[in-house]
């Protein structure tokens, strides 16, 4: 195969084979090569857990930070520098578990980032606990007796925080999921993309063949501007539907509102502070 | 008592003292503003608590000939808004206190004969003009027209503090205001009270401002364009500063959902080329110490206001203490190298802030600026903040393809690049990583990036800033402090008036200068001063130089010393 | 006035004069008296900020803890003890902003309290910063140009959530929301009552005024029990609704998923560890 | 080399090496088993890479006539499942090592004359039976044959290990198991291998169990009926145990969304009578910390496991480490007592997790235990766990009207209440309070509350564990280590057989046991061993005794030390 923009050479990946993870690589890769994105100008941001490593697995520029804190690093790498195609990756524990306080309030903020969730319905990098994700019932060394809550469903709370952009995809198509990362990096504003994502390791009942029994695409008719469609159908669809789910093209992106920005797009680094602005202030110091 | 006049002194000690809610922040804004305008040197400094409405609160304006910089007990005009604040401040009032008060109000059942007091209808004269609000302003004229303050100048300093109210709010103020000043005025003439205070014209054009305001203003000059953070008292008024300049300067103000949002972004910040700050409290930073770690981890600089006040928890919101040294000194898990500064002054303040952004993007390490409520709350004159050009020293480079991250290096600085300068990739990570900055589990690289980290030690040693000796040389009593304590204990010195006895106070906290242990080594005796309970930097300066202190005089009780306090407390341990 | 159960007889209130608060206050001792509940077997648990002070003015079993953190504890005290009745009170900023986590997962949880945020749309105790609830425009010292996120919609994200009781009341009318908090409390599951509160001191914009213009109750023959009807008003509606959302009683109960109370209620204070058995479990590790 | 029979030993090191995922933990769990069961001392410990499938971890089973708790450099026995295995541990093999492997995998070309190797065809007999899946059990039998494991006994622990799965899979891996055991038992039959270990028979009926276990047990018989916690190894563990005991023990297991959910849980749980836990590790404690204050202002008991992995930031974390001691020890923010405890020994583990919940009851203070990855990870036998009776000592109160949670008292220890327990009401505040428990700004009040909580360090003193001195008491050389490197210094020790040198033990690091010093100041040589980079606990003694060490060996690369490696570190410091 012929080496892409964003392909590493010969390392050591560290996931299981048959990992669904794997999938979602090629599809990121994909995507990314095909919507023409440079290598240097992407930053991929990551918490931990296998679908954190992600970013180790492309060619370019990578904050690997913290367990569930990859969104608010994102944002920041974004503001910092506008000009950066920025991501945030990470799993279902990472981004709604330890992260779920900043998974709601950027969406409410609304940076022009994209953030991809590889959804395994497991901790798979600790070995197999409940996630937020997980289906009630499912039984762990940690969920004895199987879990009772029921499942953050983040596309239904994306919604209801009137998000920008809401898809989900499955790792086992390929096409369809490049296509809606595509979608997602192109949009402007906050875009999430929930990947469902077998773990052959840990999750033995969310597999692959699960996921296709369970999941099905909206039609091609279906509008994603309705609102409440989409909140009808993240809650009420007897499958798991895939496909974006929500678009709201109207919400102010973050930087936009940010003052570096008001006047000039010159990232953060370029700049350099105005002295006489500076010795301006303090002399007002001086006066009443 | 009945003799109601004051000794004509050059030094006086104004204190305020009322409920949250009855304007006695508007009250030291205007007068510390209007009495530096008319060449007094002031000082300003307020205790209060952590309610918007009632309690009691008190602000003290030392109004002096020469400059001060300092609490002290002494009260020499205290006007209390109400009866609770004579118990408030009760134990500070003393046989030449003069008390200008509303009798009627204060002393209901007549009972003022302990005092020495002066009535003031304030509440008459403010209904007079339009209502209790105004109460405020007529004291505002008084203290104005009692040290003949520029009637004049007064008037615009109220048209200007009201901008933005309707102008029949202006113009009662202003007559709030006159009323009061006339008021003084005539006990003046009548030789019922009256002040010595010598005006300086050059202190008119001096810089008046607070610690909030100077950490602030370092910070700008260090080049900073981003700030996240979440309110805390006293942290925020850095905050509340960068956000009222943030389109001046272009700077990122972002108040994020809680500190841990906070602390990331910041550390996101820096990776793409901002230059990133946090001002924090307390129980917030203790918040954000999983991501110190992390910036140990990256080799990320970044800057950390450490507003103190007192723990543990939530503890006293509103009140000062020096209780969080240890706190910065160990956060983050694992173990990596940090700078911790601690301003004395006003010029400190502006001066470490600013020089806090340089020190962290040379070493890519965290640096504390670690204040406190007492500092930030603080106003006073200086004559110039210190800094001549804004000089932000950039250390990152422009990127090429071959560029790794952590480049295994001597003195354990490898290059920092930006991510989209160059044509390098720049991969950081908070496992152990290779030079590339990618995941490692090469064990001997992992002591190898330890080493490295831990490596900067030493530069950083070489480059801390030395304590700086106040006194003789020739010391047999050596007093160290360190961050807020400078200027009282300085002043208490001079009090003092003990040739023997030096004080050594601390900008830097850690690293320690290597000069350290021979200033303390010259000494007879060591006593340290600091606010907190355990004495944590004496215990640091054990731990570092192995010397023992000889005394700890500790106070915890949210309230900064005095400078009586000072003088009280070392005479009993030093002879 | 005669002293209630709950009353603390003399106490310095560290309230504004003229503050929601003391309507909340009110509503909610009335409340507690009418249900019969009795203080020492009530707990309220409460974060930092002005709203947070609330349980000090009750006399009753108080746990103030963290800012952000009351839910956890509150859920832990509920575990510990299900005799008790146990509420967690505090602000937008609180329950939403530095809470926000806690708070969505408590949802999913489902632990049997009460959790009632007052919604003064600001952050009154640091002296008037935005809060997630504050509107788009609102100037403060720190959001010098106004807020330009969209507010935090709690109701919306409850019912996405699927939380098993949503409830919004207003401070200015006492017994309606005497009433909510009566049905929040008597409800068992997790409740949430957001009680929308002027700030006289740091909100100028959302007044007693405004909150009597712009709220409205739903009308009385409103089905609470269906999840879309309630997300469409939790969204739509011109005004801000009053009255309960949604309820939906079927979920279990955190309490009734716990190892300790499948056989018996006792709380576990009341409980000794079983020597016998331990040695058991010792021994077990001598065997194969 | 071809020399591939073995000296008769008897104290075998067998190591085992492959990638994550062929299955290695089985071979390590039914071996430790049925290796004691069949009378031998056994000791296991891991070291694996942060990773589900692939890279390189090791396992090493130590089978000896008498009792082992220590890892050996020294490998006698390898059985590699790959040929990265022998580069993963190739430091290690020196020319008596014989390895046990599948030469055409693990030499395709032949290139196996610098090793002693016994060729066996694990993968044919594998597929044989069943496919590759089954080479680990293979593997198991070559192993339990060549240390004469009675047959029967080894189809039974097949059988059990593999209840749950079909009967089919159950019989292949007999199958595989018996044909490894006879391919054994032919080898040593041919005198081409031999061990002298001998067996037991009462160390078949001791107690074998890893350090996870221990303090699980150690936590039960505490009284743990409460443990919130977010997954984080290599603390999980822990949460694991308490889990799959949580039924039978009525315990509150709940994995909370976050470190701090699950820490504010705990202090909600022991306020309503609960006594409860959180594990944890590296950054998830450093999320922790302002809930740690919060139990220093409630005055909450709380227990804290806390298992220590390499830092900063994510680091290693799959590997061991005594990091994060400083990290205990200043966690929260303000002034605060607290007790650090660092087991040693599997019996340490369950006696120090019994003793926190007393200790954390008894001064309402936090409590920690500290362990690390080795210690979780380490299985050996032991005779008994050294507890006779629980013992879970509960300090609550029924309370009254009149009941004040914070009552001031000379010792700083306050009646505890429980909501809902008696008629009285209990209120705790994060803020700082009156004996009530409401919140106050009496700043008298907040000094007497600061000396009330300290106060109890005095007790807590008197309180402490002493260290263990192992050796001689007239020592010259003193060696000095805490935690989880008990059993290694303690072999070294021993091989050492200096009788000048002695070996002090602490199990408990905070507070010091007065007698400390005392024991340092009778060594002429203090040596210091700990796993991190900079000597924390030796800046511990400095700092509260003063006393300076001589020597400090640190190791930071993520393995626990070795007997090997204590001993030639040792020899370099002392003559
Ligand atoms: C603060 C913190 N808490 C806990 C952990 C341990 N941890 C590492 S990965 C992980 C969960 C991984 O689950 P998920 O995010 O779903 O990713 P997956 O491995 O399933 O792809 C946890 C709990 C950590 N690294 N940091
Ligand atoms: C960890 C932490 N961060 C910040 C603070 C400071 N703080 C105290 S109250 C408060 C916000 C209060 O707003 P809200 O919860 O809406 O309550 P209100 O005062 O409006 O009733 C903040 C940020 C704190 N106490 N602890
Ligand atoms: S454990 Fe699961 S998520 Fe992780 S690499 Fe293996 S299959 Fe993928
Ligand atoms: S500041 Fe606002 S919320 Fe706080 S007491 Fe005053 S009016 Fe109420
Ligand atoms: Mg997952
Ligand atoms: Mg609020």
């Amino acid at each position: 195969m012929k080496k892409g923009p964003f392909d590493m050479g010969q390392i050591d990946i560290a996931w299981c084979p048959g990992c669904g993870n794997f999938g979602i690589l090629t599809a990121l890769k994909g995507a990314l090569t095909e919507l023409g994105v440079r290598p240097e100008k992407l930053v991929i941001a990551s918490g931990i857990g296998q679908a954190a490593k992600t970013p180790h697995y492309v060619r370019t520029n990578v904050f690997n930070g913290l367990h569930g804190r990859a969104v608010p690093a994102a944002t920041a790498i974004k503001a910092a520098n506008p000009g950066l195609t920025v991501i945030a990756e990470g799993g279902d524990g990472d981004m709604y578990g330890e992260g779920g306080n900043h998974f709601i309030h950027a969406i409410r903020r609304n940076p022009d980032i994209t953030v991809i969730v590889h959804n395994n319905m497991v901790y798979a990098l600790t070995k197999g606990q409940a996630s937020p994700t997980s289906s009630i019932g499912f039984k762990t060394p940690v969920q004895v007796r199987g879990v009772t809550e029921e499942p953050f469903n983040a596309i239904a709370v994306s919604v209801a925080l009137n998000a920008s952009f809401v898809a989900r995809a499955f790792a086992g198509d390929h096409d369809q999921t490049k296509d809606i990362i595509k979608k997602a990096v192109s949009h402007r504003g906050f875009a999430l993309v929930e990947i469902l994502q077998p773990c052959v390791s840990f999750n033995k009942v969310n597999t692959y063949q699960w996921f296709k029994e369970n999941t099905a695409y909206h039609e091609a008719s279906y509008d994603p501007s309705d609102r409440f469609a989409a909140f009808k159908r993240a809650t009420e669809a007897e499958k798991m539907l895939l496909g974006i789910f929500y678009v709201n093209p109207d919400k102010p992106c973050f930087e936009d509102t940010l003052p570096p920005y008001y006047k000039e797009t010159t990232p953060l680094f370029k700049r350099r502070i105005d002295g006489e602005k500076l010795f301006g202030l303090i002399d007002s110091r001086r006066r009443v | 008592m009945s003799h109601s006049s004051v000794e004509k002194k050059d030094d006086v000690s104004v204190v305020l003292c009322g409920e949250a809610g009855q304007g006695i922040q508007t009250v030291e804004q205007i007068l510390t503003k209007v009495l530096k305008f008319s060449g007094y040197n002031i000082f300003g400094t307020k205790e209060y608590m952590s309610r918007v409405r009632g309690g009691s609160n008190s602000t003290q304006i030392r109004v002096s000939s020469r400059r001060v910089s300092s609490p002290v007990d002494r009260i020499d005009i205290l006007i209390p808004f109400d009866r609770k604040a004579l118990e408030h401040v009760g134990r500070r009032i003393h046989e030449d206190t003069v008390i200008i008060g509303e009798m009627k109000e204060l002393f209901p059942d007549g009972d003022d004969k302990a005092f020495n007091c002066i009535d003031i209808h304030y509440s008459d004269i403010a209904s007079d003009v339009g209502g209790a609000i105004y109460i405020n302003t007529v004291a505002t004229g008084v203290i104005a027209g009692l040290f003949s303050v520029d009637r004049r100048q007064f008037d615009d300093m109220i048209e200007t503090f009201f901008t933005g109210s309707s102008q029949s709010i202006i113009d009662k103020n202003k007559e709030a205001g006159g009323r009061g000043y006339d008021a003084a005025r005539t006990l003046v003439d009548a030789g019922r009270i009256g002040v010595d205070v010598t005006a300086h014209p050059d202190v008119a054009g001096e810089i008046l401002m607070n610690g909030a305001d100077a950490v602030g203003i370092g910070a700008i000059a260090g080049g900073c364009n981003f700030v996240a953070s979440y309110p805390m008292s006293p942290s925020t008024a850095v905050l509340v500063f960068l956000a009222a300049h943030a389109d001046e300067f272009g700077i990122v103000v972002e108040q994020a959902e809680d500190e841990i949002a906070a602390m990331n972004m910041t550390l996101g910040a820096w990776y793409a080329g901002a230059r990133a700050m946090v001002t924090t409290s307390g129980g917030g930073f203790a918040l954000m110490e999983e991501a110190v770690g992390l910036a140990g981890m990256l080799e990320s600089p970044v800057v950390i206001h450490l507003a103190q006040r007192p723990g543990p928890a939530t503890g006293l919101p509103t009140r000062t203490e020096q209780g969080d040294l240890q706190l910065a000194l160990y956060s983050g898990h694992g173990e990596f190298p940090r700078i911790i500064m601690a301003p004395g002054s006003l010029e400190d303040a502006v001066h470490l802030s600013h020089r806090a952004f340089n020190a962290a993007d040379k070493f890519q390490v965290p640096v504390f600026i670690l204040t406190d409520q007492y500092l930030m709350d603080s106003y006073y004159n200086i004559p110039s903040v210190g800094i001549s050009d804004t000089g932000a020293i950039h250390c990152f480079i422009e990127t090429d393809e071959s560029y790794k991250r952590y480049v295994l290096s001597e003195n354990g600085v490898s290059p920092r690049g930006i991510p989209g300068f160059g044509t390098g990739l720049v991969s950081v990570d908070s496992d152990e990583h290779d030079e590339e900055g990618h995941i490692t589990e090469d064990l001997d690289l992992r002591v190898a990036m330890a080493d490295k980290r831990l490596a900067k030690m030493t530069e950083m040693e070489k480059d801390a800033l030395p304590p700086e000796l106040i006194g003789k040389d020739d010391y047999s009593v050596l007093i160290v402090g360190w961050g807020s304590t400078y200027h009282v204990i300085k002043e208490a010195l001079t009090m003092m008036n003990r040739d023997d006895v030096s004080f050594l106070h601390f900008k830097q906290v850690y690293p320690l200068h290597p000069l350290t242990a021979d200033y303390l080594k010259k000494a007879r005796s060591v006593v340290v001063i600091e606010g907190n309970a355990t004495g944590q930097f004496a215990n640091l300066i054990k731990l570092r130089t192995g010397y023992d202190v000889h005394h700890r005089i500790l106070k915890y009780n949210g309230l900064q010393y005095t400078v009586e306090e000072v003088t009280d407390r070392l005479s009993e341990v030093i002879e």
